[in-house]
C-alpha cells in the first residue's frame, strides 16, 4: 500500500502546473470575474490552447490523439486544472460520445468524428433525455424512420423532442437516442444516431433556469434527416452505446478536483466573512465542524476514486463503486454549494441585473453568486441516473436485492 | 394553554388567502418581481380595499389592537404566495419599534395604518460581514436637532420605504431609535436586489438632519425595542416559511402523482413515499414551533426569545430539506422557471441567513439554555 | 394563542408533585440505583399508592374508576410522575387492554375486568407479535378454534406462540389477537380473546438480548381453553380492536414527558464529565450543539403532542400526527440514548456481573449502563409498528399516495 | 500510489479468515467472554500454529518485519470475527511503544512473538474522565532503581496482560516509558468486563519498584512513541470496524432476503433497498479510509495524524448508521441474543469511544487543518 507519488509522477505534475501557468490567458480570467456566463469564445480559446498541445483529450489514447496518459496522470492533470480554476473544457465529446465512437464506430466514423473532437474543432452535445423519459431513459420516444432521401440514399428521418441538453446552443454535433422500432420492448428498438446540429428541422430552445445561466435547452426535431452511416453501432442496438457511456459519465461525475478546488473557494471565504458574532468564519466552531465534515467526505470521495481507478487500470471491473461515485459526488459536490451560500451570507445573493454580463458585487468577489450556484448545484443529484436511480443499481448489482 | 384562532382569526386567514389566490397569481409575481416599481397594487388593496395594515397595531394608530397570532397568519398567507411585501418590516418590525413611542412614532405608523407610509428599520437584516469596520451610524447633536452619519448593509425593503427607523449610538455609546424620512438630504441608498426578488440596499447617512422629535427611544428602551421587534420578526418568518413548505409539499405531492416513469406514477415508488411523509413531518414540525413561537410572543413570557431562536433553527433545517426533496422529486423541472419551485426554495434559502443564520440561533438557544443568562443578545 | 398555565392548572401540579414527594418510597429509589432490574414487587408497590389515591387510571374517566382529569391534566401529572424520576408503572391493561374493554366489552367484562386494572389487582400483557407476524401483524397464525369443553361450556382452543411479550413473566392476564377463521383474509377473521396467564398450556420464556434486562418473552400456547366470554367484541372483530388500540399506544409512544426527564438526566451527566480535553462536556461547543439539537426537536414533539391533545379534546380527529408522534418521539428518544452513551464513556459502558441486582460502578452513577441503555432503545423504533410502517401509514392517510 | 496487497499479504488474509471461521465461531465467542480465564486457545494458536504474531513486528524481536498492512488485514479478521484477542494492545501499540526501544524492550517483544508475554499499553484507552485530579502515575529514583506511584483507569486487555507499558512523570514533568511486570509488588488491578466482553481494569501503582533497564523511553523520545502508538491503534481500531461492519451489512442482506412480510421478502421493499444501499456506500467508504490511513502509516507521511483521525470520523460515524440499519432491518431479532448483531453494534459502540471519541478526531483534525500547526497533541 503506497500513497506516495513517484518522482516521475512529481515530475509531471510541476510540468502541468507550469503549463497551465503560462498559457492559461490572462484575459479569460478577467472575462470571467463577477459570475459572468461563459461564451463559447470563451470555451474554445482555452481548448484549443489544449488541443494545439495535444492534451485536450487527457483521457484518450495515444493512437487516437491522445496524450496516452495513465489513470494517475489523468488524475493529475485533472487536479491541476481545476486547482488553477481555469475554464472547464467542453466535454460531451471527449468523455462521451468519442469513447462510444471507439469502441462501437466503424473506421469511417473513427476518421471522421475523432480528429475533430481532439483538435477543438467540434462541439458535441448530449440527446438523450425526453420530457417523458428522465430517470426512465428507456421510454424515449423520439422516433427515425428509413426513408430513401431525394438524393436516392438512405436516411433517417427523425421526429421527436429532446429535454435539459447542455450547451446546445453551442453545439455542432449531437449524440442521440431515437426509438428505430416502435413495436419492441422499451430497451431494444433504440439506436444512436450522430446528428449534425446545421441539420434543418433542429431548434434549440433554452430553458430557463431560476438563477442559472443558460445551459439547458430543449431540442426540437422536426423531419430532421440524417444519413445512414450517422448510426452507430447496429441498428435497435443503442442501448448497448447508451449503457456504456452512461458508466464513462458516472465516473466523471464524482468530480473529485472540481469540488477540491470549491472547497479551497469556501476556505478562502470563511477566511474572509464574519459571522453574526464577529468571528472569522472558519474559527466559527459550528462552521468549522461542518467544514471538517465535508474534508473528511472528501477525502473518502478520492480515496474510493482512486480504488475505482486502479481496479480500472488493473483491467478489474469497479463495479458498483461508480454508482457509488455518482451518488456521493453529487452530494459531497452539493455539501459544498451548501457552505458556500452559508459563508457567503446576503454576498452571495444578489441577483445580476438582467442583461448584464455579471453583476456588481456588494461583498468580496469570493462569495458572488453562491445562491445561484447552490441552486444549480441541486441538478446534481438529478441527471446522468438520479440517485435513487443509483441507489438502486447498487442494491441490484452489489447486494442481489 | 391552547392552539386555537379565534373567529376573527380564521376570517383574516381566509379572505387573505382568497384575495392573494384570486389577485396575485403566481404570474402577477414574476412580473412584480421584475419591475423596478416602488409602488404595488397589492399594498394598496391591503390598506384599502382589505383594511387589514392595522390588524395587529394598537388602536391608538388605528390599528385593531391584534398581535402577534395576526402576524402569523398574514406571514403564513404571504409565505403561500411568495408575496414580497413588507408586512415583516413595516407592519411587525417597525411595529414593534415604534408602539407607544410618542407623537411622531405614532403619527408615522397611523400613516402605514392608512397605506401611506411604508416604514421599515434600516438594519443588518444579514447581521455578520466582511470586516466590520464601516457599518453602524452615529448621531450628535447639531443646532438644536441631531446629525446622522454612517453606513447600514443589507436593508430588507429599502427601495420601497417612506420612513427608516434606524439605530444609531452617541459618542458615549449610547443608543436611539430615530426615525428618519427616505427624502431626507443626506441619505443615500445603493440598491440592488437579492435571488428572492426583494429590493435591497446599503444605505449610506451623510450627515442626515433630524428633529429631537424624531428620536423615539433611547438607551435601555432602545435596546428592548429592537430586541422585541427582532423576536417579532425571527417569528414572522417562520410563519411565512411554513406557507413556503406548505407549497412545495402540496405541489411535490401532486406532481409526484401525475409524474410517470417506469410504467406508473412516482409517488407509487415506497421511496419518494417515506421520503413525502418525512417532508410532511418537517412541515408539521414547522407549524408546531411557529404556533408555539407565537404564543410566547403572545403571552410574553420569559422564554419568548429562546423559543423564537429555537423555531428558527428548526424551521431552516425543515425548509432545507422540504425545498432540496421538492426539487428532487420534481427532477429537472424543479429548476425550470416553468414551476415556481426554485424560486419558493430560493426563498427558503434567503430565510435561512434573515435575521441570524441558522448557527447564530443556535448559539442563542445554547446561551439561554446553557448559561441562564437573564438578557439574550440581539444580533452581535 | 395562550401557552400559559391557569392557576388551576399550576395548584393541580402542586398538588402532585407533593403527593410524589411524600409518598414514593426511599426503599424504591435505594432498590433501583446502580441499574438494577425492576421486580414485580417493585413495580406493584408503586401501583398501589398511585392506585390507593385513585390516580392508576390516570387517563381513565370517572366512571370507570378514574380521576376524570382533562388532558393538560393528564399531561402534568405525566410530566411530574417523570420528572421525579418515579418507577414505570405497568400500562398494558390501563393505557390499552382497557380503553378497549371500554369501548366494545360488555357490561359484564366492563365489569369484571377494569374495577382490578384501576385497584393494581391484576397486571396486563399484550399478545399481538408472531414470529412470522412483525410489522405485518395481520398475518398472525395462532389458531382458535370453538370446542366444547368437559363442562359443557363453549370454548376456544388456542395453540400459537407470540413473541415479543413485554413483562409476560409477570402478567395475570393477557390480551391476544387470535385467529378464529383460517379461511378469511388477514384482517378479516383474527378475534381479540382475554387469555388468563395462569391457564394450562401458556409457557412464558424469556427472550434473552444483549445487555438487556428481562423484558420480552415468548409466549407459548398449546390447547390453552378460553371462555367464550373472553372475547371482546364480535368473533372475527378483533382487527377493529387491534387498530383502536394501536392509535393509543402510539401516542403514548411519543413519551414526551419521559424523555424530558432523560434530558434532564444527560444535562446532568454532561455537566459532570469532563471530555478528551479536560473540558465538562456541556462546555464542549460540539456536545453542546448535539444537546441543543435534542432539546429543540424535543420542544417541537411536545408541542405537536399538544397539537394532538388539543384536536382530540375538541373531538377533532388528529389524524396522521400520531403516526408523526410516534416517528419522532422514537427518534428523539434515541438520540437521547445515543448522547448520554456519547457523554458517559466507559463509565457506561461496564457490564453487570452474572447474576447480581446491578453493577458497581466505576464512575458516578448517572451514566450507568447507559451503553445497555442505548442499545435497548433501539426497539422504540421497531415496536408498536415499525417507524417504516408509520412512514408508510403517513404516505397512504394524510397525502394520499 | 497504489492500495494493492502483495501476495503474501493476501495468503494472511485467507489463512487468518479460514482459521477464524473454523476454530472461533459465533459459539465460541460467547464462551470467551463469559468464561474468567486469562488464557486464550485463540492466542495460543497464533503463536504456534499460525506464527503470525511477529507478522507486523521488526526481525530484531523474531518478526518478519511487516507493519501497518499486515496489522490493518489481521484487524479486520478479528473484526468478522468480534474476537477479543490483544492484537490491537500488544502486537499494534504496544510494539511501537518498544519497537528498538533497547535490550528489555526487545526481549519483552521476542517473549511477545513466541506467545509467552502479553504486553499491554496502560494508559486510558478512553481519555475523558469525571475529574481527573488522581489521574497518573509519578516516577522517582528510589534506590538505586525508581518508583512508580500512581492511578490509571480503563486499561483494557489488563487482565491478560503479563507485562504493562506505562507513561510516568517525574518530578520535573518529564516523561519516561516504563515496562512493568503484571505480577509486580504493589501493583492493582480493579477489573471489570465491558459491553464489548473486553476485561479491563483501574490500575494502582503502589510504590511499585523498577530497575533502570525498565525505562525504554524518556522525554520527547517517549511523547513520540506515545504518539506513534496512539496513530497506529486509531487506524488499527478502524480496519476492526471495517471488519464488523462487513458482516453486519452481510448478515442484514441475508435476513432481508428470507424475511417474509406482506407476503414477499422484506428485501424487496425499495426503502429497505435503498438503506441497504446506503450501508453498502458507508461500508465502502469505510474500506478507502482504512486503506488510505493505513498507507499513510507504511508511508510514514507526515499528514498520517491527520487521516487516522479523519478516518477515525468517517468509520465511527458509518458504524453507527450501518449498526443502527442492521439492527433495525432485522426488527426484534437485532437486539435478541439468538443473533450476534447486538454483539457486532455493542462493539462498533465501544470503538465510537474508544482511543478517542468521533469529537475528539473531529478536533484534531481541525487543528491540523485550520491551524497548520506541526505536532498534533495525542490526548488532552
Amino acid at each position: 500500500m503506497d500513497v506516495s507519488f513517484t518522482a516521475e509522477e512529481e515530475a509531471f505534475r510541476r510540468e502541468i502546473r507550469a503549463f497551465i501557468a503560462a498559457e492559461y490567458p490572462q484575459s479569460l480570467r478577467d472575462a470571467l470575474a463577477n459570475g459572468a456566463e461563459p461564451t463559447r469564445e470563451n470555451y474554445l480559446t482555452w481548448m484549443r490552447i489544449l488541443a494545439k498541445k495535444g492534451w485536450l483529450a487527457a483521457s484518450w489514447p495515444k493512437e487516437y490523439g491522445g496524450p496516452g496518459w495513465s489513470l494517475t496522470q489523468q488524475q493529475i492533470f485533472r487536479d491541476e486544472l481545476e486547482d488553477a480554476d481555469t475554464i472547464r473544457t467542453a466535454s460531451m465529446g471527449i468523455a462521451m460520445c468519442g469513447p462510444v465512437i471507439r469502441q462501437f464506430g466503424t473506421a469511417e466514423q473513427k476518421a471522421r468524428f475523432l480528429p475533430p473532437m481532439v483538435n477543438a474543432e467540434s462541439w458535441w452535445c448530449q440527446g438523450f433525455s425526453e420530457p417523458g423519459a428522465g430517470s426512465d431513459l428507456a421510454s424515449i420516444r423520439t422516433r427515425a424512420e428509413r426513408v430513401v432521401g431525394d438524393d436516392g440514399k438512405e436516411y433517417y428521418r427523425v421526429n421527436g423532442q429532446k429535454t435539459w441538453t447542455t450547451l446546445a446552443q453551442h453545439a455542432d454535433w449531437g449524440f442521440f437516442l431515437v426509438r428505430t422500432d416502435p413495436d419492441a420492448k422499451k430497451q431494444k428498438g433504440i439506436s444512436f444516431l450522430l446528428i449534425d446540429m446545421a441539420s434543418p428541422g433542429i431548434q434549440v430552445r433554452p430553458i430557463e433556469t431560476l438563477g442559472g445561466d443558460r445551459e439547458v435547452n430543449e431540442v426540437w426535431l422536426e423531419d430532421v434527416m440524417v444519413p445512414i452511416e450517422n448510426r452507430v453501432h447496429d441498428e435497435n442496438e443503442g442501448w448497448t452505446c447508451a449503457k456504456f457511456l452512461l458508466e464513462h459519465e458516472r465516473s466523471a461525475i464524482a468530480d473529485v478536483s472540481r469540488t477540491k478546488r470549491r472547497v479551497k473557494n469556501l476556505r478562502a471565504l470563511a477566511d474572509e466573512r464574519h459571522d453574526e458574532r464577529g468571528s472569522v468564519m472558519s474559527d466559527a466552531p459550528a462552521f468549522r465542524r461542518k467544514i471538517a465534515q465535508l474534508e473528511i467526505e472528501l477525502i473518502a470521495l478520492e480515496a474510493t476514486n482512486f480504488r475505482a481507478l486502479t481496479d480500472a487500470s488493473n483491467g478489474r471491473d469497479p463495479g458498483p463503486l461508480m454508482s457509488m461515485l455518482k451518488t456521493r459526488g453529487s452530494e459531497i459536490a452539493q455539501s459544498t454549494f451548501e457552505l458556500t451560500q452559508e459563508a457567503a451570507g446576503p454576498y452571495g445573493m444578489v441577483t445580476p441585473a438582467p442583461e448584464s454580463g455579471g453583476i456588481q458585487p456588494i461583498g468580496p468577489r469570493t462569495g458572488v453568486r453562491a445562491a445561484d450556484h447552490y441552486l444549480n448545484s441541486r441538478k446534481l443529484s438529478i441527471y446522468g441516473g438520479s440517485n435513487e436511480i443509483q441507489l438502486t443499481i447498487i442494491a441490484k448489482t452489489a447486494l442481489s436485492l | 394553554m391552547n392552539f386555537n384562532l379565534s373567529d376573527e382569526q380564521q376570517m383574516l386567514r381566509d379572505m387573505l388567502e382568497s384575495f392573494l389566490r384570486d389577485r396575485f397569481p403566481f404570474e402577477a409575481r414574476r412580473a412584480q418581481v421584475r419591475s423596478t416599481a416602488t409602488e404595488s397594487a397589492i399594498w394598496s388593496a391591503f390598506a384599502n380595499e382589505l383594511q387589514i395594515l392595522g390588524t395587529s397595531l394598537p388602536e391608538n394608530v388605528g390599528g385593531l389592537g391584534g398581535g402577534p397570532t395576526e402576524n402569523m397568519i398574514v406571514m403564513e398567507e404571504l409565505g403561500k404566495a411568495l408575496s414580497i411585501e413588507p408586512w415583516l418590516s413595516t407592519i411587525i418590525m417597525a411595529g414593534a419599534l415604534l408602539r407607544d413611542a410618542g407623537a411622531k412614532a405614532q403619527e408615522t405608523m397611523a400613516a402605514v395604518v392608512d397605506g401611506t407610509a411604508i416604514v421599515v428599520p434600516a438594519f443588518d437584516y444579514f447581521p455578520g460581514s466582511f470586516g466590520k469596520d464601516d457599518a453602524g451610524v452615529s448621531i450628535a447633536a447639531n443646532d438644536g436637532g441631531f446629525r446622522l452619519s454612517g453606513k447600514i448593509p443589507v436593508v430588507r425593503d429599502a427601495a420601497r420605504a417612506t420612513h427608516f427607523v434606524v439605530l444609531a449610538k452617541d459618542a458615549g455609546g449610547g443608543q436611539a431609535l430615530v426615525i428618519v424620512a427616505a427624502d431626507a438630504p443626506g441619505l443615500e441608498l445603493k440598491t440592488y436586489q437579492l435571488v428572492d426578488g426583494v429590493g435591497c440596499a446599503d444605505l449610506s447617512l451623510n450627515g442626515v438632519e433630524v428633529e429631537e422629535s424624531a428620536i423615539v427611544a433611547r438607551g435601555e428602551e432602545a435596546a428592548d425595542r429592537m430586541a422585541e421587534a427582532f423576536n417579532a420578526g425571527v417569528v414572522g418568518l417562520c410563519a411565512e416559511a411554513l406557507g413556503i413548505q406548505r407549497m412545495l409539499l402540496q405541489w411535490t405531492v401532486e406532481y409526484a402523482k401525475q409524474r410517470q416513469q417506469f410504467g406508473r406514477p412516482i409517488g407509487e415508488f415506497q421511496v419518494l413515499q417515506h421520503r413525502m411523509a418525512r417532508m410532511l413531518i418537517k412541515v408539521e414540525e414547522t407549524v408546531s414551533m411557529t404556533y408555539l413561537a407565537t404564543a410566547h410572543l403572545e403571552n410574553r413570557t420569559s422564554e419568548r426569545a429562546k423559543i423564537a431562536s429555537a423555531a428558527k433553527v428548526m424551521i431552516d433545517q425543515a425548509g432545507l430539506f422540504v425545498g432540496q426533496q421538492a426539487v428532487q422529486i420534481h427532477g429537472g423541472m424543479g429548476m425550470s422557471k416553468e414551476l415556481p419551485i426554485a424560486d419558493y426554495l430560493s426563498r427558503l434559502n434567503v430565510i435561512a441567513q434573515q435575521l441570524g443564520s441558522t448557527d447564530f440561533h443556535f448559539g442563542r438557544y445554547e446561551a439561554s439554555s446553557f448559561e441562564k443568562k437573564a438578557a439574550l443578545p440581539v444580533t452581535a
